[in-house]
């Protein structure tokens, strides 16, 4: 086998995956066809346009550069694939829609729910829940009676800081390691300065979340991905035996 | 070494060859990246603009109103002004006797008359400053149409003419008290230009030492010399009030 | 017919080049294997301190920088970068300019491009640390750092490439196939899949499909062939006999080339991308046990009827430590990514225990196994002593199977847990306890055997090794009275050769 | 030649000298390593065994087969077409939403029992060593203030269980828990793993309890501290477990009701 024989051989072997798998998704995931709401099965007639606020591409920076992903997955996958759509309060949460029934907003992740972020934080292992829908499920831990914090921000910013504190989930010791890094202490001056993270006082110091704590609690309460999908991606059974 | 497979020529292209090889996939992705770098073809940012425009429109529309609405504000004021000149009171027995309409139709409307016995004062008479003070205070009531220094707001938005080295500030006192009952409406010439304002002047319910001390101002600020006005001067043209609005004919030309 | 004399002239003159090969080789491959090591203790250590961390959240709380979401990806990334390419260079350049027979005319750039390797990972590792990592898997390097490893890479491995195109006798071994399809595959994937990730702006999840794509694309398409060419090189160098089949061998090698590059997508299955992605990745990585069981067959039948000389010999025992790691990695590959065991391995530890097994079980094994065999070569001193080598071997072998074990085995009951959707979370999040106490022990134990290969290889670096004719045998277990007799200096040798 | 034979411009090794000749006599002398290598002959050409392809062909049929999960091969549209959401039966929704109380509190008891599994075993036979098991345990079927006492503040120190003396580790305090949380997990460890009380702790009653413990506020409790002021019932009239409640708000609800068809 020549030198050239085996170099082009090797160049054609690697070369057809390459175009296939990388080049050739990346460019039509690119260029994604927005998806409509049709008159006739969603009642509307508009473009889906994914909506997130927050401090999205610097949270999600934070995000990474803390490798919350290594323990942390975003990403709820489809029926054949897992079933993290059972579980409850991870892929939606069960709301009283406009007519007072009671529906199940669960729904797996679309390509349009990484909207504003550069690379999509899907996560290795997931020693610790899916973040996909945490802004809805910390929003549930404040409407538990003993939960110190008052504000989503103020549950996050106490679990961040100690997820050992007794907030809500009762509490076992592999739990997230501390991020005490993202807070700085300082000696409590007359009544305290207002940013100060309530329920973290004690003997005169109190604890004030960084500009990147702040940028990531941002990110994390802008990780809601339970909104209605058009007709055409919405993969619920009672819609599909409608027909 | 030198033998037919390895001298340095070899060498050489083996080095180019290496480095174009290994970098073929990055160069091949390089030229496909720059196909992938141009904005995205009809992704959100269209659909956004064009919702965008939507709103947009909306927005002109709802505001369209009341934009023009701002522009001709003093014409509207001026109509407003101009049909709610007093009712002619159809019945005689509606007057209240005593009253200024009583007295103005009992001296008969037009023009401005001086009254006997009309107070005169010397032109160099010695000013009071408190009484200049208070006059300027008053004044900005009139700086609205007339501009904080006299120059008129005519320019702007053709409202009140100037006053700084107008003959009629400095001319006949009667002609300003009665102004200041009675208002003036229609077509002016003050120093040579003419002015139609699109408002009228409204006359101005002020009790009589105000008036005087509003008018001294005037006539002896932006650059006017006149001689003060006394309340006793605004006292005796109280026949004026309640007559109908004088236009510039009516006034006693300045000499 | 070549007469007695010329024999031995031509073995005069063979001798002669394999020494000067060596010389001119000495100085750039000794630093690579040294600094190699030195960031593999690095790693090692890391490493423990990610697996404690990983199951006592208090262990070394109060240090930001030790946090266990930067810990984790320092290890990985130092392992890899650190340990993982610099051996792979120096076996690279070590065995090619042997096998093209060539000289190494160009050590001095060689070694400043090997010095800015170690300077763009001990800024990427120390950005990691501090904070400033990129957030993608394996690629954590602050964004600045990867040009910097392209270009000293290039600047490495280049002249390899040139001396296995200038050399003469047109004969080219199994060894140099895979070692030159490393030299090429590593650029093409870290190059391409980089651009894709960092440079343009695409889809979120498409990047994060290349990423998956990449760290499978390193471990099949770059340590694998530099391992099984080490693997090539030294299973008939030591025994003397000629490589099993070469057909057996073409067909493995073909058989990776066509393989590799589909694997690795599987880490999104069911996510939104492309459906038929994942699942090509996924059967990619279960076809990989084609080549592997192709490698496996022909190096163990090369050696059969050698093993006194394999248990003998420290650079055969890795070897096929190593290469039974690959076998037993592509059955892992198979049992791990069908569909059914997808679902439950694709977010647990089980892919933790796939790429440990794949980077230390497999490639390191075979670059220790070329290491102890290169060494003395290049420093003309023999290994000072056989119990560190043994000491080295074992704990390796028992540290990287307990953490492969620990960590598959967690990832499976994890996974099965997790898909139980009705339990309690929390009852998923702590199934792995046990399995986390493992690997933190395993880390242990290997923390001991990468000191001892580092203060081993720093005596060799340091000339301290013995000055004798006869190789450092491992001591057969076996036999107690193998030919060599007690440790230390031997007397003539007839059989046994390393 | 280009190249000298003895590549001097090496830099020097330690012990190099200078002198070409001796040079080049060490380096054949010293290259013991080298002089003991064999040469590489050809690659072999042993046939291929069989095994190695009936091998190959199985693994194949395996890929074959994960890649037929991946739906149509090359269709890079990123929507899967014919997919439905496959039905999840999850227990929170599942089962009755009126029942009698002690069902209600039964249910809640075994959610927040996975926390404590980790230590008294899911099946409340303790771990065998020292962490005491529940199953026919005085102190869980005893008087509902102690026990209540133990779950909110754990306990430190010796303590005797079914005969055996337990001590050498500290239970810590499961608290702050809400009334309807403690309730359903007291109920739930006196009538399971061969518990059989039979009786229900309502929520108002763990609410006095939540308040007695706040009132003492101290850490945690010791087996002659519980047995000495804590030895009691708790206040709150208990109630008949097969009364119907909302499961929602563990209110009761009149008995007339129908039961909802489920």
């Amino acid at each position: 086998m020549t030198f050239k024989a085996f170099m082009s051989a090797l160049a054609v072997s690697f070369a057809v995956p390459w175009f296939l798998i990388i080049v050739v998704p990346y460019a039509k995931m690119r260029d994604l066809e927005p998806v409509h709401f049709e008159q006739d099965s969603d009642g509307r007639d508009e473009v889906y346009v994914p909506r997130r606020s927050g401090r999205i591409s610097t949270g999600s920076a934070v995000y990474g550069a803390n490798g919350c992903y290594v323990c942390h997955t975003q990403m709820i996958r489809k029926g054949f694939a897992g079933s993290e759509l059972g579980r409850p309060d991870w892929a939606g949460f069960r709301v009283q829609d406009e007519s007072g029934v009671s529906i199940n907003t669960s729904r797996e992740t679309t390509p349009y729910d990484f909207v504003g972020e550069e690379f999509a934080h899907v996560g290795i292992m997931r020693v610790g829940p899916d973040l996909s829908n945490v802004a809805g499920r910390v929003q549930k831990y404040l409407d538990h009676p003993l939960t110190k914090a008052d504000s989503p921000e103020g549950w996050l910013y106490l679990h961040l800081y100690n997820s050992a504190l007794k907030t809500v989930t009762l509490n076992n010791k592999f739990g997230c390691p501390r991020q005490t890094h993202l807070f700085k202490e300082q000696p409590r001056v007359g009544q305290g300065s207002p940013n100060a993270v309530p329920g973290l006082e004690n003997d005169g110091m109190e604890v004030l979340p960084t500009g990147n704590a702040k940028a990531l609690v941002s990110y994390l309460l802008s990780l809601k991905k339970d909104d209605a999908v058009p007709y055409s991606i919405n993969y619920s059974r009672d819609k599909k035996k409608a027909e | 070494m030198d033998s037919a497979n390895d001298n340095p020529l070899k060498r050489f292209s083996t080095f180019w060859v290496g480095l174009v090889l290994f970098a073929a996939f990055g160069l091949a992705g390089l030229v496909l990246g720059i196909g992938f770098n141009k904005p995205v073809k009809n992704g959100y940012d269209e659909v956004n603009s064009e919702r965008r425009e939507t709103i947009r429109e909306e927005v002109d529309k709802t505001h369209a109103g009341a934009r023009d609405m701002a522009d001709k504000s003093f014409e509207r004021v001026g109509a407003v002004y101009l049909e709610s000149a007093p009712v002619a009171v159809e019945k005689p027995e509606f007057i209240l006797p005593g009253s200024a309409t009583q007295l103005g139709k009992a001296s008969g409307g037009t023009g401005v008359k001086v009254p006997a016995g009309f107070p005169e004062v010397a032109a160099d008479a010695p000013i009071d400053p408190a009484v200049m003070a208070k006059g300027q205070a008053l004044y900005a009531v009139c700086s609205a149409c007339h501009g904080p220094n006299g120059e008129g707001m005519y320019h702007i938005n053709k409202t009140g003419p100037p006053l700084a080295d107008s003959e009629w500030v400095v001319g006949p006192v009667a002609n300003l008290i009665a102004i200041q009952f009675r208002g003036l409406n229609g077509t002016i010439e003050v120093n040579g230009k003419s002015y139609t304002p699109v408002a009228p002047m409204a006359p101005l319910p002020l009790d009589d030492e105000s008036v005087a001390a509003v008018l001294t101002y005037i006539r002896n600020s932006f650059g006017n010399k006149a001689s003060p006005v006394t309340a006793e001067q605004v006292k005796a043209m109280e026949g004026e009030k309640g007559k109908p609005m004088l236009s510039p004919a009516d006034l006693i030309p300045p000499k | 017919m070549v007469t007695d004399t010329d024999s031995d002239t031509a073995l005069q003159k063979d001798l002669e080049l394999r020494a000067r090969i060596d010389r001119s080789l000495r100085h750039p491959v000794m630093f690579f294997f040294t600094s190699g090591a030195a960031w593999l203790a690095v790693a090692v250590l890391l490493g423990f301190i990610s697996s404690f961390k990983s199951h006592d959240s208090t262990f070394l709380a109060n240090l930001g920088f030790l946090n266990y979401g930067r810990v984790y990806p320092a290890h990985l990334t130092v392992l890899i970068y650190g340990w993982g390419c610099q051996a792979a260079f120096g076996l690279i350049i070590w065995l090619m300019a042997r096998l093209s027979r060539k000289e190494c005319t160009s050590v001095g750039v060689i070694l400043t491009a090997g010095h800015l390797w170690n300077f763009g990972v001990s800024v990427g590792v120390l950005g990691i640390l501090a904070g400033y990592g990129s957030g993608r898997p394996w690629m954590e390097f602050p964004a600045a750092v990867w040009p910097l490893l392209l270009v000293s890479y290039f600047f490495i491995t280049i002249w390899s490439f040139i001396q296995f195109r200038c050399s003469e006798g047109g004969k080219t071994y199994v060894a140099q196939w895979y070692l030159v399809a490393a030299l090429f595959w590593f650029p093409w994937i870290y190059l391409s899949a980089h651009l894709f990730v960092f440079v343009f702006n695409g889809h979120p999840v498409m990047a994060a499909g290349v990423n998956a794509w990449f760290k499978y694309a390193l471990i099949f398409l770059f340590f694998t062939p530099v391992a099984l060419g080490t693997a090539y090189y030294l299973a008939p160098k030591v025994t003397g006999r000629p490589v099993y089949s070469y057909t057996l061998a073409l067909f493995g090698f073909w058989a990776l080339a066509v393989i590799g590059p589909w694997a690795g997508m599987q880490k999104l299955a069911g996510g939104p991308l492309p459906q038929f992605l994942p699942y090509l990745g996924a059967a990619a990585t279960v076809l990989i046990l084609i080549p592997a069981l192709a490698v496996g067959v022909n190096i163990l039948l090369t050696l059969r009827g050698h093993e006194a000389e394999v248990t003998a010999s420290p650079s055969l025992r890795f070897t096929i430590g190593g290469i039974v790691s690959f076998v037993i990695l592509g059955v892992m590959g198979l049992g791990l990514n069908t569909p059914a065991s997808l679902k439950m391995t694709q977010f647990s530890l089980a892919g933790y225990g796939f790429e440990v097994l794949a980077i230390y079980g497999f490639f390191s094994m075979c670059a220790f196994g070329g290491i102890y065999f290169i060494v003395p070569r290049i420093t003309r001193r023999e290994w000072l002593s056989r119990r560190f080598i043994s000491w080295h071997f074992w704990l390796s072998l028992y540290g990287i199977g307990t953490v492969v074990v620990c960590s598959i085995l967690g990832g499976l009951f994890q996974g099965a847990a997790q898909e139980a959707y009705n339990a309690a979370w929390s009852d998923a999040a702590t199934r792995n306890y046990a399995y986390n106490v493992g690997t933190t022990v395993a880390w242990g134990l290997i923390i001991f055997s990468s000191l001892f290969f580092l203060l081993h290889l720093l005596l060799m670096w340091a000339r301290l090794g013995r000055r004798s004719q006869h190789p450092t045998l491992l001591k057969g277990d076996h036999h107690e009275d193998s030919p060599h007799g007690p440790d230390g200096d031997l007397d003539e040798l007839q059989t046994a050769e390393a | 030649m280009a190249h000298s034979k003895d590549s001097e411009n090496q830099r020097p090794d330690l012990e190099d000298s200078t002198n070409v000749v001796e040079a080049h006599a060490s380096l054949l002398a010293t290259g013991a390593a080298q002089s003991r290598e064999r040469r590489i002959e050809e690659t072999g050409m042993e046939p291929v065994s069989l095994w190695v392809f009936l091998g190959s062909a199985i693994v194949l049929l395996v890929g074959g087969a994960v890649v037929g999960a991946g739906g149509k091969l090359f269709n890079y549209d990123p929507h899967p077409t014919g997919y439905v959401r496959p039905e999840y039966i999850s227990d929170a929704d599942s089962g009755p939403t009126i029942g009698p109380i002690m069902e209600a509190l039964m249910k809640r008891g075994k959610n927040i029992y996975t926390k404590c599994s980790g230590c008294h075993g899911s099946s409340g036979a303790g771990d065998g060593g020292n962490r005491p098991p529940l199953a026919n345990s005085e102190w869980v079927t005893g008087s509902p203030e102690r026990l209540a006492m133990i779950i909110l503040n754990g306990v430190k120190g010796p303590i005797v269980v079914d005969g055996k003396t337990y001590g050498a580790d500290v239970m810590d305090g499961q608290g702050p828990l809400t009334a309807d949380e403690l309730a359903g997990i007291m109920t739930y460890v006196r009538n399971s793993f061969g518990n059989e009380v039979g009786d229900v702790v309502t929520p108002e009653q763990a609410a006095e309890a939540i308040k007695i413990s706040n009132v003492r506020a101290g850490a945690h409790m010791s087996a002659d501290e519980l047995n000495a002021n804590h030895d009691k019932a708790l206040e709150g009239d208990p109630i008949d477990p097969s009364t119907p409640v909302d499961f929602e708000t563990l209110k009761p609800v009149e008995a007339s009701a129908p039961a909802p068809a489920e």
